[in-house]
């Protein structure tokens, strides 16, 4: 098995379903010619041709609503958004649209569609090139949110939202892109899209984290083992919509101790579902309040260094409540 | 314009003055049963009918892909839809075939006649069927995207961005714009600033054709000739048909804050339906006894409609958790139904994905 | 003091933020000659006239737009969406814009803007005139998101958000309109923007509620205080973002016993932040596991009314939960 | 054309120059402490001087409401921004007065000028643009709202509805094209369907104008021109201005893969900066000892800005939570500044607002 990068495993699996399905095919700003303004989709054009790799005008509720079209028509589109940052202009496609289409009809039609879409910060990408655009699109029943941690989740999971037969907003940490290695299979396989995963077992405190907070969180996790003696488990959560809840209580429980990390403001943030989750099910398995640790209330990342770092959370500051949650 | 150098057979102009009729009196029926409290909404294509009509008999039905909007009641009549479905869906039935009584009245949907499922929000169907229109030049399957919307509309930035996308891959769609001057209150000149819809064309690299949409055998020709340059890989087309709004915008309206009786009753002295029949007369298509005959005939199908209708049972809350997400087959092989309809296949050679891993595929 | 109607207040407001300020302008669809299609802005026309009362062109995103250009000139827009369900164009101007402009300037710009939105359901207004639109807007710092569950304070809390310097989404439930009536104080006054109220004082379960949830959960309380003897503590939030901590907290710990209430979905809605502010503040003075009574999770309201009814919270239902969580 | 003409003095024409020199120096600066390692992200304005130039000259700086995009360097030097103003945001330096070092380079906002705060979305500032030249008509001021935007911006959704409710208000607006033929890698024919971007006028009620946006002084008499028949309440104008990318579309690109060298170095050829230079000698309003010291004065000053902005501070991360909400004043009497800038005081008898309850009110 060979050793790749998240973006490399994405730019496999794009290639392998566009190999295996005629009815998978690219379109976006620049996905093209430039094969994507982070490479994602480099290599396309040239082996698929112009027909299959797209690109279009510059502009996203367009790109949404004309992928919801050939979608439905049984084509299964995966639609690039250039930065998550850019997506809001598609907001009614996505969530008045692809979501609902499905449950209006009564069943009769689908829209099998996927929506990639590269977000988050700690690139010197400021307000506008930094978001974390998930709390928007998560709770609009009949969308799915996805976002891998690592690649091989990156190549699964995009090849089980290709082939499922319903629309998923799939989030790609562009921190992850070449910054995360790991192994992946040559062969087709699929993730699912509806479950959570451990990705590290231990008794003293849980952390439930998603995209780039999982390393950060199995890097902070690994040091107060090694340095300390505390034993974590880090749950993934990799389906943000729907939540897989009994993965959640299941984490919770183990050690009764729940620090949830992400990137994206507190107040409103997907972290708070989780710790919904938590407090309508295991609520007297819980050994301490529920802590969060996230980005700040603040409307976006901003770019100067200093106050970009003060934006991330980071291992250290992972590492930091994560002691205090386990001596509590 | 007279049928025949629209290029309609005797036989076929009196079957759109029926779909025509027929559309007026559903539309009309459902008023009456709203004011008798049994229908909580409803909202009309009284006016609009003979452009509808025009459009749709000029389409080929399970073939071309048709997006319509709330006023296409005679459009959607025009292409297979029954009476019943219609009173149906206006009854929020569990067999209204367009959603299962989940839906508004006039929210159009037949999978087997290509008539695509529609929301409320204006014109974000534009971009669908550029969508679809997509499809057929992907898959190489003759057929065209029709989409239909209000003058209103076309100042939504959808339809900005959908016949843009269509006229840069010069993608076989139809945009058909039923013109009634207002949108709810809001009077055209107030609406747009442009001195009229089809000239946006032009922004599009597009045909821009006006029509009196009151005159169906017009309107057919310029739709079958937008279908036909479609086909031949010429691109689209948007067509705009003056109509007429004769209601108030919907039954939670109120007209007569913004509009004078006079400028209503004007509209009513033109109504498209009375014309064609005048002109089905004054041709010699049909005489007085067989016009009362099809009266007759069209208040029976409606009568008939509204019963079975009304008859028909409510949906039942355990049904309402479904169809949120794909479901588990129910029936083996449905996941082979793939082609967006009855009609197609899909070229040679298409395989069909594998199941995914997730647990989330199946048929539909 | 005059009895008034909920739409009543809030056109009343309208009218003495315009009486008050030559600044404050509405603009919308059908705003003018139609008086709005639910007769909020009725009358405003003839009284301030065409430059006042501005009847839009049918494009969400330029109406918000465009006011926000106003706004940042220093007039102070009422924007009108005829229905919450058709925001979603205009969310990339309320996200991206709106909210963010005072921060990306570093104070330099700010935007004084009212978003009003008419949201909800029970009306018989199927998937698409129904909507419980906030999840999708909360989670937005810059952004206020207020809604009020009564005339007095839709009234006040309207000319709170007018005059405030920072961009409000003020969400009218649309069943509330003629349903709510209350003593309506003919002065100029304000409720503030930032602040949950207790409307209800009991000692054995608290109730958490907005908009049209409010009345609901006062009903079922009232009903369990006469028939059962159950005491309830009910908060209406009142603000959704951002929210109210410490009325929260102050309110879960009163009784030990939390029941959350919205219409909107379960799953991703403003119920699990209102959760996760408990079980972090609060959690060891919970007696029993925070409980969320939602919408279900389906992309939204069926017409056909048995469907509707399914979906809709009722006083039943609340006052069944509240039962069980006092006997807990 | 022949500046004179344009309604331009020499001296006008000599400043004009200096500006695009002074753009063009700046931003190859950035490049050069880009590709050191210092700046991580450069926007360029090369091959968009002139026409920005000719715009900001036909502006009113500090009257007229400017909304300009990622490329308009020039354009807001023109204006009165400083080069140390740009370094500073270049080096998201605290005392950045367009944003504190929270923007992007590029991201210009100057509330004295009324260069309003711009973000990255491309197009949102239009109907922004609109918006002020809606104050204008309600409060009578006269000043104009200037936009610009580049050329696959024009497809965007907000172009359409912001420029149609111009259009339907007749409000004071120049939207401004910067057409350079990319949209980052895709060419102009991949993005919009119409000939040109200006057609486009026609749709919303405008006059539509292309122009050489080589041509400073042709730039500068369009500009003027839409300026007084929007100050006379005769509407909006779309200006379309062709204009070249020099470099990259930003220090991220790489534009090898989609524009072939040959095609650059033709437009090198055409570079504007060294078109006005020539016609600066050519009609001897500067000799070349003349430009050597121009050039010498502007990288004195490219060189002083750098320096300034280098050794400023950068933001303390306790000034980070700011300016979220509106704060309490922190001088009394701020909120009287309420008319967006220095110039505006409002109409007779405006009054301020009273404080509301919410205590979430106060100067900024
Ligand atoms: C995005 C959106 N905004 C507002 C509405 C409310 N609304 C429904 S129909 C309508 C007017 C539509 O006018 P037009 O497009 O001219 O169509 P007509 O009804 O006149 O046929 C409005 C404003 C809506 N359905 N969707
Ligand atoms: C809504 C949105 N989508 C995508 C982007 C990414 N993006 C930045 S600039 C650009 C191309 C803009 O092209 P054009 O409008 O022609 O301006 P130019 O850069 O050529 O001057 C794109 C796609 C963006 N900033 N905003
Ligand atoms: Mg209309
Ligand atoms: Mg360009």
């Amino acid at each position: 098995m060979a050793v790749k990068t998240y973006i490399e495993a994405i730019r496999e699996a794009l290639w392998q379903a566009m190999e295996r399905d005629p009815g998978v095919f690219v379109l976006g700003e620049d996905v093209g010619r430039r094969g994507g303004v982070f490479r994602a989709t480099a290599g396309l054009l040239e082996r698929f041709g112009e027909r299959r790799v797209v690109d279009t005008p510059l502009a996203e509720s367009a790109i949404v609503g004309v992928a919801i079209g050939a979608a439905a028509y049984g084509l299964r589109p995966v639609a690039e958004i250039q930065f998550a940052d850019f997506i809001y202009p598609a907001t009614n496609q996505i969530v008045n649209e692809a979501a609902k289409i499905r449950y209006r009809s009564n069943g009769a039609w689908s829209v099998p569609l996927v929506i990639r879409a590269p977000y988050g910060g700690g690139v010197h990408g400021a307000l506008y090139h930094s978001q974390s655009v998930e709390k928007a699109f998560t709770g609009h029943p009949g969308l799915r949110v996805v976002t891998p941690s690592n690649p091989y989740d990156a190549k699964g999971l995009l090849l089980a939202a290709i082939f499922s037969d319903d629309p998923v907003l799939f989030l790609e940490h562009k921190k992850l892109y070449r910054l995360a290695k790991g192994e992946v299979p040559e062969d087709f396989y699929t993730v699912p899209l509806d479950r959570a995963r451990t990705v590290r077992e231990g008794d003293d405190v849980t952390v439930i984290a998603y995209g780039l907070m999982v390393p950060y969180a199995l890097e902070a996790a690994e040091r107060l083992a090694r340095e300390e003696g505390i034993e974590a488990t880090v749950l993934d959560l990799v389906t943000l919509y729907p939540l897989d809840r009994a993965a959640i209580v299941e984490a919770a429980r183990r050690t009764g101790k729940v620090l949830i990390v992400h990137e994206d403001n507190g107040e409103g943030g997907v972290g708070g579902e989780v710790a919904a989750v938590i407090a309508e099910t295991a609520l007297f398995d819980l050994d301490a309040p529920i802590r969060r640790l996230t980005g700040p209330d603040v409307p976006a990342m901003p770019y100067s260094p200093p106050l970009e770092a003060w934006f991330m959370p980071s291992v250290e500051r992972i590492a930091a409540a994560m002691r205090e949650l386990a001596r509590f | 314009m007279d049928h025949r150098a629209a290029g309609l057979t005797d036989a076929e102009a009196i079957r759109m003055y029926r779909t025509m009729l027929l559309a007026r009196r559903l539309d009309e029926r459902q008023w009456l049963l709203n004011r008798a409290g049994k229908l909580p909404f409803v909202i009309s294509c009284q006016g609009h009918e003979a452009a509808q009509v025009g459009a749709g008999f000029a389409l080929k039905p399970g073939v071309d892909f048709v997006l319509p909007y709330y006023r296409d009641l005679a459009l959607v009549l025009a292409l297979g839809v029954t009476s019943e479905a219609v009173m149906l869906a206006a009854f929020a039935r569990a067999d209204d075939p367009a959603s299962g009584g989940r839906q508004m009245p006039n929210h159009f949907s037949d999978r087997r006649l290509r008539i695509f499922t529609q929301s409320s929000p204006t014109g974000t169907q534009i971009p669908h069927a550029v969508g679809f229109a997509w499809a057929a030049r992907y898959t190489g399957e003759p057929f065209v995207a029709f989409v239909s919307f209000g003058d209103g509309t076309s100042n939504q930035g959808d339809f900005h961005e959908g016949l843009n996308f269509a006229g840069v891959f010069r993608l076989p769609v139809i945009a058909f714009v039923e013109n009634n001057r207002y949108a709810i209150s809001v009077p055209l000149e107030r609406q747009i600033a442009s001195p009229d819809v089809a000239s946006r064309a032009q922004s599009y690299g597009m045909a821009g054709v006006k029509v009196d949409g009151r005159d169906p055998f017009a309107v057919y020709r310029v739709v079958r000739e937008a279908r036909e340059r479609a086909l031949a890989g010429e691109g689209g087309t948007l067509i705009e048909a003056d109509v007429m709004r004769l209601t108030p915008h919907s039954s939670d309206d109120d007209d007569r804050t913004y509009r004078s009786r006079e400028e209503v009753e004007a509209l009513r002295q033109a109504d498209p339906v009375a014309r064609v029949r005048a002109y089905l007369l004054e041709q010699a298509l049909l005489d007085a006894a067989a016009l009362e005959a099809l009266e007759a005939e069209v208040a029976a199908e409606v009568d008939r409609a509204t019963a079975a209708a009304e008859a028909a049972p409510l949906p039942d809350p355990a049904t309402a958790m479904r169809h949120v997400y794909a479901e588990a087959p129910e029936r083996p092989g449905a996941s082979t139904d793939r082609w967006g309809g009855a009609g197609g296949k899909g070229p040679e050679g298409w395989t069909e994905p594998a199941p995914a891993g997730g647990g989330t595929d199946g048929g539909r």
